[in-house]
């Protein structure tokens, strides 16, 4: 069983970038669960959710505290990480521009970037979920084709395309700094 | 039949909107809204058969679907909670005049002080009420637990409460197999009570009665709510002939039959309690997981029937029975077992109060520990 | 199961309340001599045992309290103190 | 939205019975009084929803009742929510074809205590909904069938067993506050006039959505008087302004006879004081050296109200 | 000290005004009623030392005591049945608040269909709300429970109930003896709690709670609830030295210590079965006659330390814990002696649901057939 | 009874701060916006009694508040009567010298869902039995706390989460039934008036009995607006009409500026459209092809609404 | 044990001659006990109370199904006493101008005419219960020192004055047909 | 039993939900210059997080929503984007 964590913050979407992860992984024919954990839920606070893919149906109803991956939505989320633990060979998936002051595999993504070009602003805000989707699918070696039915399964028409675009650039520019880096 | 992945009340509202429910009341409350909330879109985008009210507080809810149900229709609702404790007045009312309302109930702790996750003191301190209870551990039972509980309570005539832990089954998503709606029909056909509340049929519904009276009706409901537990049995064999879905009786006993010993649970710990079992085992210890499916009627006889001589009974109860040693459950367990002429050894503790998180290893040091103070 | 409604229901039955006519103290008397037959008397008659037709009194149930009595605008009924024995 | 509903002569009345002989009522208990008149402007084709108060009580033992149209006896709270139950099951199922024909009528029979007080909410949420029953209160001003305590609608200086020095509260006026919740129909009636009454049942039946008429309903026992004076109260508490007549449908008030000419002055009053000593319960009042200024105050206010409404009409 | 002839209500009402309190606020119901005139009859004469406020349900009464009790007020109310039943969510939050209510339950049967009579089925579906509850069996017994179950409510902080049947108590009329209000202050002093909800005192009472802290603090709640029971042991004595009075601790063992038969059974059924056991004596039984003063916290180690090896308990539940098999009584009884080392036999029955009738022949009878049955 | 309440301005305003920085509540959530004029009108000497909402979610997680005063949370339902349990807790305890000095003021923070819906009843009941204490409704139009569901106070024709259509009901005016239940004071107020919000407090602080206020309270996340539009949306809805500005004591009634000026014709109207079109919620309205239809009768909704309340004044 | 049940109508007073009756007795050294029971309450409806007196603490908390002694506030209740239970010898108190038709000693009383003569009238109708009060009294051998005693406390001023007298009279006036008589 | 409150009590505290200075994506930044003194950003933010004397912005809790900015009637106040890391 893979387990992947991801912090954001309300407002960023993560409980949609879980459902779509665990449903492309679905489509591969894996089985898969979200689990969301709701704090407070205002825009702007700390929030996480947990993500699993087995083989087999998953019978865990409990919290992740040893993720093999943690996806952070922003670095500056690093510390609510930590809190919730870390194991020695967790690896990352963050959007940064640079990778983080850490002694882990990272994969690197400026989400932000992607969410600029392709016209995912909303309210002056870029909106990182759906390039952190492709990104964290090619991360855990989920086909494009999966992720691609998937948005096309949740957004329709111009929507679905500025969302593809966003994924399928994501997937190709995601690069991996292995054991991470300190500054 | 179709896959699909979606968090545990959207299962729950799809089951819902294909069971040909005729009436909805319902009330917000977390972690129960998203439940509402679909069934208002559907609804409004006239995709549900029957009708839907939104009223100004449970009490009120649970009065109008009662009354519904009375009135001859098919009712549904889903509550949390407070929600839940301040209907608790009319639950009683429902199940004395035998109202086959079906309710979901989403799991969660009580205040002072207020807290929003899972634990079971809202739906365990119903237990007096004359309600059935179900509980369920995944997606999938949820779903295929509302065709269920209709047709029980409308065949018993009692109400039905199905419970699920809030968050943990609500919000999380898993895959589902849903049903087409003619298999769904075969099982679960339209409600046509024997008497209305209507011109046609007349009758004054829940006048006063004298003690004799009273205490004979009464009596009935008692014996009515034991009974029902074969009637679960059965139909819970019936959707698994049709459907090829079992998720137990009134109890499920994951593992070998002749287990030493046996972790007894309900609700979402009941499937994480079988990786529990899985780590017993390969301790060598010879474990099976138990999952209490129906909490209402207690199944006693399904327990002295599951457990072999001597085996060790570990009980969690995600509750907690003030002023009495230990859980509801392992309360109701040591009853059950008393001088039933099988020697089962029992212990329990109480965890996961609030939503106090409850991952394998601990509940497996637990289930240790426990077995520890049995020797 | 059987298929008879389970439901706690009791069905309309005249004197639901007992023979209410036995508590009476005073039983009213009609004098159809002086009766106008303007029906006051038969719409407020808490328990309906006027009739409508004829004012006829069903005694079964009258509780004697005198309403029809006092209202009667014609002055037309009179209470009349009950024998002690049944 | 419908005809002007026409006063009906009582020979014109139905014969049909809501309330069966015998009941177990109080000799003279205004209660099944008023139940037959609403039986005679609903017809059988109806269905009532009913709180504890006397008029459960008075039903028999079960498997008897006095009442002859299908009743749901529901919790003390309930009347709002499980009238807009049944009211909503019968439309879903002539939706669905289940039920065919004229939808019964539902209605409410609850008294002041499960209408101004524990009831409360659920009415004023069914109001804000306009479900589509009629909520009739019958107003004793207590709650008889507990012993006679004080309600919302226990008008200030009564006794009760709660209030044994007078009750020291206005009471509140739930049907002026559904008029501002602008229902579909709304008005008083009084037992003792049974063709104003029967004429505002049949118009609230002929409206779609919510309704409440209250009635006013003197109680024997709760206000000490004789079994025989019900109706003498009745008319007593109309003449004097205690109650007032009058009818509003969206908002839009209209006062009724007598209550508008005794307002605009153009029927003389009857003296409160009339009023007050046919009962027992403002005794204290009439034994009491500020006699004088109580009666004052209380009609003074009855003055400010009546002006009050004649205003409001205008609105 | 001074006798009275009067009834159950009334002697609650006379130590309601004893006992300092400062807020009381109650709704009408049958039975109970006449108890909340009886006090409103004391706040117009100027006999109470507190406010009397009246509300518009009991919803509204449990929220107004708890509320009032935060703010520092030992308070009253009274009730019964449904308004027990309406006040359910209410007494989850003054348990979990630690608001130590004093409320009497006139023990009714509950709807549907309605009946007035005394049966436990309100008062034990509050089993699990986190309160303590006492049970009655004389007017002498309400009069003194009231002092007793302040005394221990503020010790423990923990509410408390004191029920007892309806009719059979609020309404008949016996003799019992009050006290002078001096001996009253000295067993139960003014209210002076350690923290009250005022600005000199500060907090956010009832605030959201992390499931770590909620889970701590109800912990701390079922344990304390536990440890209640020596706290009740212990006043009871207290009060015994003081006034020569005595109902029993947790329960009251009438007859021989080492009786074969004990016949268990709390309310007023408690004091008709010691004719009971009177009448088995008679026919050669060793029967004692066990009452069961405190429901909550459950007796279970004064039952054990009680009940004299293979002795035969005999239990009488007025309340029908639906979906279980046997009563309330029943199941926990067979719970705390659950391998407890003593063999002891159990059986009991359901019995005077609805305020059906209980004269002491047809308890014997009952009682005989039940042993029958053990053998 | 108590000298007029002049306006205060805003330096003039003590710095007294009720909400400590770094609340739970979203960013420009305007229910710490009001309290903090709420404590600065009622200063520390006061007692809060809270049902769930936004509010309560907001304080923070125990043991830590973000609220300086005494709170009490209470449940759903339990407003009106928790209140006034405090309350004559504190009068009880001042009778017997428990306590001395002033009594603290004691008030409620209830959204509209506690106010108009589930603790209606309990509200009413306070305010039938004059008890003393402030109830404020934070209005924000819905049950935002459990995600933004229809309440009695949501406006006909707004998307909530169980009204994806748009409410067909319209809402009910509690306020207005407040008036009518005659209660010792009453007012409405909005965010974007905060010195006459003040001075309303100030005045309900100086009045014994039952006050209630309730602050227009536009809620960003629930209405779709932007986290700095909330005083905007609140201006544009009282120059709209949309909401109005008033208080009455005991049943008379006064119109505040600038509502009375705009009903009046006195000042001109803020177009409805662009109080509609500043938020989401109804959005479906703006896009629709009956958009001129509905907006044509939600201002026909407010000319009555204002003509009536201009009645209602001379009564 | 000495149990009494009394068959009255609602209004005529049988709960407060019940207590008055049991506290007599306890003002002679005696334990008492009464259980009025409780059905539809309305003035007229049947109505019903056991009073028990002994010498020890009373433990039942049940009807009474056996009484020794039955009182019949009039004659037309005899049915209602039928339904709960008549012993073969059970005897009876009953208001009346003669002996019931019945076979079993009565201890006749015309308690309505007592309450004339002493002015116990009250909206039209003769109060009976203290006049049976006193009839009872003296038919269980309660001192009437007792009775008056009770009385003062119920009742003050000219109140206590007529009751007092009307149950002297009752009490000297209530006679004995042993046997009965069936007519 | 010890003497401590036992009921479940909160302290008022700063910060009692969070470090909500983390939420603000823009922060707003006060022109001294431009500023009147009118007060009105004191009297709406939220947060209180401005002070009354000079208007300094306590951005350990200011949570950014802008209404400061928008609502200032002098224009004082621009909402200027926040650095990525912290
Ligand atoms: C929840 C609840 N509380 C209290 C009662 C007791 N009760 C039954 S009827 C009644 C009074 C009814 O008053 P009202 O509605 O005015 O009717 P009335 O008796 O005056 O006819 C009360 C308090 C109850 N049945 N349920
Ligand atoms: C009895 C009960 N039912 C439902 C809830 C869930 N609940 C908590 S807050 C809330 C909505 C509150 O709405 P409102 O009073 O308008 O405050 P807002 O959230 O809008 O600030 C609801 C439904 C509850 N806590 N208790
Ligand atoms: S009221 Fe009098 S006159 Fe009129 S019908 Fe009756 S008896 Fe005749
Ligand atoms: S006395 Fe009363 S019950 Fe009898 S007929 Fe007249 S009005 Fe009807
Ligand atoms: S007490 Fe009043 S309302 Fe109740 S039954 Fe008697 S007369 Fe009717
Ligand atoms: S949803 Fe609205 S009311 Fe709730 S915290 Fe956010 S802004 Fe405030
Ligand atoms: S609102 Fe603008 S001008 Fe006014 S005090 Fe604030 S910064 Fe200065
Ligand atoms: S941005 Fe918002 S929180 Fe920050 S200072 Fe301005 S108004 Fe206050
Ligand atoms: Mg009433
Ligand atoms: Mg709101």
């Amino acid at each position: 069983m893979l387990e992947l964590r991801i912090h954001g913050r309300g407002g960023q979407g993560v409980v949609t970038m879980a459902e779509l992860l665990a449903k492309a992984a679905v489509k591969t024919g894996l089985e898969a669960q979200t689990l969301p954990f709701f704090g407070v839920e205002r825009r702007g606070a700390a929030v996480k959710a947990c993500v699993r893919f087995d083989q087999t149906p998953i019978r865990i109803r409990s919290m992740s505290y040893h993720p093999q991956v943690i996806a952070l939505m922003n670095g500056n989320l690093l510390s609510y990480a930590r809190i919730d633990g870390i194991d020695p060979d967790t690896y990352f998936v963050v959007n940064a521009k640079e990778p983080l002051d850490l002694q882990a595999d990272q994969w690197i993504l400026d989400a932000e970037a992607v969410a600029i070009e392709n016209n995912l602003v909303f309210g002056g805000e870029p909106f990182i979920n759906v390039p952190m989707l492709g990104g964290i699918a090619k991360v855990l070696n989920i086909p494009l084709a999966a992720v691609e039915e998937t948005i096309r399964g949740h957004w329709s028409g111009k929507k679905a395309d500025v969302n593809l675009a966003a994924a399928r650039q994501a997937y190709e520019q995601i690069k991996k700094y292995e054991g991470g880096c300190r500054q | 039949m179709s896959k699909r992945m979606d968090t545990g009340n959207a299962a729950c509202a799809l089951a819902v909107k294909a069971a040909n429910v005729d009436f909805i009341a319902a009330y917000p409350i977390t972690p129960q809204t998203t439940i509402s909330e679909k069934l208002a879109d559907y609804a409004a985008a006239g995709e549900l058969s029957g009708v839907y009210l939104p009223v100004e507080s449970e009490h009120s809810v649970m009065s109008a679907v009662a009354a519904a149900s009375a009135a001859g229709s098919r009712t549904f609702t889903a509550t949390s909670s407070q929600g839940l404790l301040y209907m608790h007045e009319i639950l009683h009312f429902a199940a004395g005049g035998r109202l086959p309302v079906v309710m979901v109930n989403v799991n969660r702790a009580v205040c002072a002080p207020w807290c929003l996750y899972a634990d079971h003191q809202d739906s365990v301190s119903q237990r007096d009420t004359g309600w059935l209870q179900f509980h369920c551990a995944s997606h999938q039972e949820i779903y295929d637990t509302v065709f269920l509980a209709y047709k029980v309570a409308e065949k018993v005539r009692i109400p039905a409460m199905i419970n699920y832990d809030g968050f943990l089954l609500s919000h999380s998503m898993l895959p589902f197999d849903t049903l087409d709606q003619e298999t769904i029909n075969r099982f679960l056909p339209p409600y046509r009570p024997d008497w209305k509340l209507h011109p046609q049929w007349g009758g004054t519904f829940g006048n006063v009665a004298a003690a004799a009276e009273y205490s004979a009706y009464r009596n009935t409901l008692a014996e009515d709510t034991l009974k029902a537990a074969d009637v679960i049995e059965e139909e819970a064999r019936a959707y698994k002939d049709l459907t090829g879905r079992w998720h137990g009786g009134m109890i499920d006993v994951q593992g070998p039959q002749d287990s030493d010993v046996f972790l007894m649970s309900m609700g979402s710990m009941s499937a994480e309690m079988s990786l529990v079992a899985e780590a017993l085992q390969a301790q060598g210890i010879k474990a099976a997981n138990l999952k209490v499916r129906v909490y209402r009627p207690f199944p006693g006889a399904a327990l002295r029937q599951a457990l072999p001589q001597n085996a060790k009974l570990l009980v969690f109860d995600r509750n907690l029975a003030y002023g009495h040693e230990g859980g509801a459950l392992l309360m109701e367990a040591r009853s059950v077992f008393y001088d039933s002429g099988k020697a089962v050894k029992i212990a329990g503790a109480s965890v996961g109060i609030g939503g106090v998180d409850l991952p394998a290893a601990m509940l497996t040091e637990k289930a240790l520990a426990l077995l520890e103070g049995l020797k | 199961m059987n298929n008879m409604p389970i439901n706690p229901l009791s069905c309309a039955t005249e004197g639901a309340g007992g023979p209410t006519g036995t508590w009476r103290s005073h039983r009213p008397v009609i004098d159809t001599n002086q009766c106008t037959g303007c029906l006051m008397c038969w719409i407020w008659c808490p328990e309906g045992v006027i009739a409508k037709e004829d004012r006829a009194i069903n005694y079964d149930y009258c509780k004697g309290c005198g309403l029809c009595a006092k209202e009667c605008p014609a002055h037309a009924i009179t209470m009349i103190k009950e024998a002690d024995h049944e | 939205m419908n005809e002007a509903i026409k006063s009906v002569k009582l020979a014109d009345m139905p014969d049909y019975e809501l309330v069966k002989s015998g009941t177990g009522g109080c000799a003279g208990c205004p209660s099944p009084m008023g139940l037959r008149i609403v039986g005679k402007a609903l017809g059988p084709n109806s269905i009532m929803v009913m709180t504890p108060s006397c008029a459960v009580a008075s039903i028999g033992v079960m498997p008897k009742s006095c009442y002859d149209v299908p009743v749901l006896n529901v919790c003390f709270a309930s009347a709002g929510a499980s009238a807009a139950g049944v009211s909503m099951s019968l439309d879903a199922q002539l939706k669905s074809g289940e039920l065919t024909g004229e939808k019964p009528t539902v209605f409410t029979w609850v008294g002041d205590g499960g209408t101004y007080d524990i009831g409360f909410q659920g009415i004023s949420a069914a109001a804000e909904r306009n479900d589509d029953f009629i909520h009739f209160c019958y107003n004793n001003e207590a709650y008889s069938n507990t012993g006679v305590q004080r309600s919302g609608a226990t008008p200030k200086y009564a006794t009760t067993t709660t209030t044994p020095a007078g009750k020291s509260a206005q009471k509140k006026n739930v049907p002026l506050l559904m008029l501002e919740q602008r229902v579909a129909y709304v008005a008083t009636a009084s037992l003792a006039y049974p063709q104003d009454f029967y004429r505002k049942v049949m118009k609230a039946k002929s409206i779609k959505g919510f309704k409440y008429i209250e009635l006013h309903a003197p109680c024997g026992p709760g206000w000490k008087f004789a079994s025989s004076d019900t109706v003498t109260l009745g008319r007593l508490a109309v003449k004097s302004g205690a109650w007032l007549l009058w009818e509003g449908e969206h908002g839009k008030l209209t006062l009724n006879t007598p209550t508008k000419p005794l307002a605009e002055g153009k029927m003389p009053l009857t003296e409160l004081e009339d009023y007050l000593k046919a009962q027992g319960r403002f005794s204290h009042v009439m034994k009491s050296p500020q006699k004088d200024a109580v009666i004052d105050e209380m009609k003074a206010e009855i003055r400010r109200e009546m002006d009050f409404m004649l205003g409001r009409e205008k609105l």
